[in-house]
């Protein structure tokens, strides 16, 4: 850490790991839910917790982009950020809008919440994601904005890299990508078709470029490698990612009324998506193999070069198996869709994130890397948490496929919740899959609480003597 | 001087080759779809081919051709340093794009004009995404062809320093070669 | 950009005499394929003309790789490469169109 | 020798593939804009239908069901289920719940008066007839 001003990326971590726990608390009851429908039932119907556990993610997910950026900015501009006091109001506002929001979902009927929140005047609740009440919906744009002027105008004072410029843009789409969430016509064809603006703008192509950015500023300082070949690599990569991207989002519109060229426009594109998260693996190890020096957290190390491999399968395999549009005809709408988005979304988004906060953390308590007690906890939720996922992805995988062959085809279909009834065992191992996973929450969040930081002398008298 | 030649790097800047490259096979899998898709409704896409105005892309196949040729004289010349000729032949080669844009309007035009929208069938999906996407590549090409032709008046190109005459004329080449494809394959295969 | 200097000079001399350029020529025998292959188009159908004119388009493809883009005198790898997609691009087609 | 693959040229890349493909969506969704109302016969969308599709907003239905595939899958498919059970049946379900069965999915009793009832199967009628091309595959949904 190179700037004092980078020290209000703190509180914008901590809490998004705080929300990331309530997350996967969220997770875990809807996973009871599927298994035993009473569970918790009326006091907290399935939607809310769906919604809480989404919306959590979201906001967490948000909340880590947030903080890297205030994180990055300014020692890529290598100037103090333009405003530290900015931010920090943001934040609490930002957190105070968050837990509002989920007070708002968990006590009060969601008709309700939306008859309070003037749902009426700009109708905009009732989306998948996009369930916040108009006010939140407003908040987080004027979030935004505060996050945006503030690096903006750090960036047009210090340094302007590629990096920067790269981050702080793809900062602006996200943003302006959100603005589609105020548009919701009556006709539901159009408003599915401008949800996908929002969510595969987001996850399929502006975040992709925050991840690069992110993923690049971990690899540059964690492994000394020229700036120019980090940013050229980054450069293609993303351009790979809207060239596949922006045609891909067709792959969303097969089946929900819009016109049918999509079936072929969306199969081509889409089918190309996973290129820039082979590159990205590419990317990442030959930077690693390129490496001029030996980085003491081998933590954050580990959560990077990890971060475009689960991704690859999360976003790329997992979503090429369902992209092409006669697959997707049987696949459209069951938990094989959402064993993709576990996957990606932990395997892309929620592992950047993890990887910025475990490489800045050590450095924003002022040591460069934790003790390696600390590291081996963390590690040690790491793959915990990793296998967890993947097994739960697998189990959805099941239960996606049980449906498509039951309930999708044959002479005889099965209705709805006779072949849910089949999927038991599928969902029996998503939640313990989910367990698994809560435990390595548990284990990496308790790795924080290991004082003591890396010790040079200490650790090279331990390899000599080995 | 054979074996000399023969280990030549590819002509202008090798990140122009990795787009044309990725530009060939997206186009190799619209053909192969749009090929595929034809298995099932030979008598459709029959019938409808032959709706449209064959002389069209006739008349823009000789033009593309034709410009493609002036940005291999554009090359030659300025490997010789003669700049001057270069930036003529490549006006004259983005004169015959742009020919090629009017002509793929009038088309559009009269496409529409007949009712024919990306949903009237199959093939009209294929034709009109296929040629829009196309006539996309075109107008990047002639972007490209431009900034090109600006900086060899400006003076930035002779006979050392053309890489970036190569580098726009391989790109052109690469519009000229799919579309080569492409009328074979929507105006004359059937 | 840097220079490019050692180009060797063989390969950009002027040519002599009264032969066409060989992207003249090229060009000539472009613009002549065109022609028949839409002559091809607009005489009938039938496999043989069909093939025929598929084939004198991936002639045509291999011309623009060989002449205008200039792969004729660069590493062999490249040109195999171009002609190999044409092939393979062809092969889809003629393989769809048999079986329609 | 030449010059391989620069940064610039890498961001040129980026920036014009980006707006090359851009344009090409937009134009793609102009279209798509003119298709749509035709497919979904925006043209019977009553005041009776809006209103229902409020109502099934503002109560999430897609919380638990999907209507065409989006939404989530704790709960069966909305987009065809008029054509799967029948108006009738809808009213006297949503009326019907909380099942209350134990262990079974329950669905929340939301106390709609019979026009609001009304309003929900007229919009979900209308989205039982939008040509999805012919997704899903059977009446199950």
């Amino acid at each position: 850490m190179k700037y004092s001003s980078q020290k209000v990326a703190m509180p914008y971590f901590i809490a998004a790991l705080a929300l990331f726990f309530g997350q996967i608390v969220f997770g875990l009851i809807a996973g009871l839910q599927y298994l035993d429908g009473t569970f918790l039932f009326p006091d907290l119907p399935f939607n809310v917790t769906r919604m809480s556990h989404t919306n959590l993610l979201i906001v967490w997910l948000l909340m880590a982009f947030m903080g890297a950026a205030y994180y990055i900015v300014p020692e890529e501009a290598q100037t103090e950020l333009y405003s530290p006091k900015l931010a920090l109001v943001t934040f609490w506002v930002f957190l105070a809008a968050a837990a509002l929001t989920l007070a708002g979902y968990l006590f009060v009927p969601y008709s309700q919440l939306a008859a309070m929140t003037g749902d009426a005047i700009l109708p905009t609740m009732g989306r998948g994601y996009l369930e916040q009440p108009l006010p939140t919906k407003i908040g987080i744009v004027l979030v935004a904005l505060s996050l945006l002027f503030n690096v903006t105008m750090t960036l047009i004072k210090g340094r302007k890299t590629s990096l920067n410029l790269i981050l702080i843009g793809s900062l602006w789409g996200l943003a302006l990508l959100f603005l589609p969430a105020f548009y919701f016509p009556d006709d539901t064809v159009k408003a599915s078709y401008g949800w996908w603006w929002i969510v595969h703008g987001w996850v399929e192509g502006d975040w992709e470029l925050i991840l690069g950015a992110l993923l690049g500023f971990i690899l540059i300082k964690m492994t000394g490698v020229d700036r120019e070949i980090v940013e050229k690599w980054l450069y293609i990569i993303i351009a790979m990612t809207l060239m596949t991207g922006i045609i891909g989002i067709g792959h969303h519109y097969y089946y929900i009324g819009a016109p049918a060229y999509w079936i072929w426009l969306g199969s081509i594109f889409s089918a190309l998506e996973p290129i820039p998260f082979l590159l990205l693996v590419a990317f990442a190890f030959k930077m690693l193999l390129q490496r001029r020096r030996e980085h003491p957290n081998k933590a954050a190390m580990l959560w990077a070069l990890a971060t475009p491999i689960v991704a690859f399968l999360g976003a790329g395999l997992w979503g090429f198996m369902i992209t092409l549009a006669p697959v997707q005809y049987y696949t459209h709408g069951t938990n094989f869709t959402a064993a993709h988005g576990h996957l990606a979304f932990f395997g892309a988004y929620a592992m950047v994130s993890l990887s910025i906060i475990s490489y800045a953390m050590p450095l924003l308590r002022g040591r460069e890397a934790n003790s390696p007690s600390a590291q081996r906890w963390e590690m040690t939720g790491f793959w915990i948490m990793v296998f967890s996922m993947i097994v739960i992805t697998l189990a959805l995988t099941g239960a996606g496929i049980v449906t498509a062959f039951l309930q999708r085809s044959g002479d005889n279909p099965l209705g709805f919740m006779q072949v849910q009834d089949k999927e038991r065992v599928f969902f029996w191992i998503r939640e313990f899959a989910g367990l698994g996973f809560f435990s390595g929450l548990l284990v990496y969040l308790g790795s924080f609480f290991i004082s003591g930081e890396y010790d040079y002398a200490s650790e090279a008298k331990q390899a000599l003597s080995a | 001087m054979k074996t000399a030649s023969s280990a030549q790097p590819l002509p202008g800047d090798f990140a122009i080759w990795v787009f044309i490259f990725a530009e060939l096979l997206v186009f190799g899998v619209l053909f192969s779809a749009y090929a595929l898709s034809r298995m099932s409704n030979a008598g459709l896409f029959d019938a409808s081919q032959a709706t449209l105005n064959r002389s069209y892309g006739l008349v823009n196949t000789l033009t593309l051709v034709t410009s493609s040729y002036f940005v291999a004289r554009a090359t030659r010349a300025i490997r010789h340093g003669r700049s001057a000729a270069c930036g003529r032949w490549l006006g004259g080669a983005l004169a015959l794009g742009a020919l090629f844009l009017a002509v793929k309007l009038l088309e559009f035009h009269d496409d529409f004009s007949r009712g024919i929208t990306l949903s009237t069938n199959l093939f009209y999906m294929f034709y009109l995404s296929l040629t829009f996407f196309h006539f996309m590549h075109v107008v990047l090409g002639m972007v490209i062809l431009g900034f090109v032709a600006y900086r060899t008046y400006a003076g930035a190109y002779d006979a050392n320093r053309y890489t970036g005459v190569e580098t726009g004329a391989s790109y052109w080449h690469m519009v000229d070669l799919v579309w080569i494809i492409l009328f074979a394959l929507i105006y004359v295969l059937h | 950009m840097s220079s490019i200097e050692n180009r060797p000079a063989g390969s950009v001399a002027e040519p002599q005499g009264f032969l066409p350029k060989p992207c003249t020529a090229a060009w000539a025998a472009l613009i002549g394929l065109a022609l028949f292959t839409y002559r091809l188009g607009a005489y009938g159908s039938g496999r043989l003309l069909m093939g025929a004119a598929l084939c004198l388009t991936l002639l045509k493809g291999q011309l623009v790789v060989d002449y205008f883009m200039g792969l004729r005198s660069v590493r062999p790898f490249w040109r195999i490469a171009m002609a190999a997609y044409l092939i393979v691009v062809g092969g889809v087609i003629a393989v769809a169109y048999l079986s329609a | 020798m030449q010059q391989v693959f620069t940064k610039s040229m890498a961001r040129n890349i980026f920036l014009g593939g980006a707006a090359f493909f851009l344009i090409i969506y937009l134009v793609l969704t102009y279209d798509s804009w003119q298709q749509i109302p035709k497919r979904d016969h925006a043209d019977q969308m009553t005041p009776a239908v809006i209103a229902g599709k409020y109502l099934v907003d503002t109560h999430d239905c897609i919380g638990c069901h999907t209507i065409n595939g989006e939404g989530s899958y704790y709960a069966p498919e909305l987009g065809n289920v008029y054509k799967r059970r029948g108006g009738a049946f809808i009213e006297a379900w949503i009326r019907a719940q909380p099942t209350g069965v134990a262990g079974r999915r329950q669905m929340p009793q939301f106390n709609f008066t019979q026009s609001q009832l009304d309003d929900i199967v007229a919009y979900l009628k209308w989205l039982s007839n939008i040509d999805t091309n012919n997704w899903p595959p059977n009446i199950q949904g």
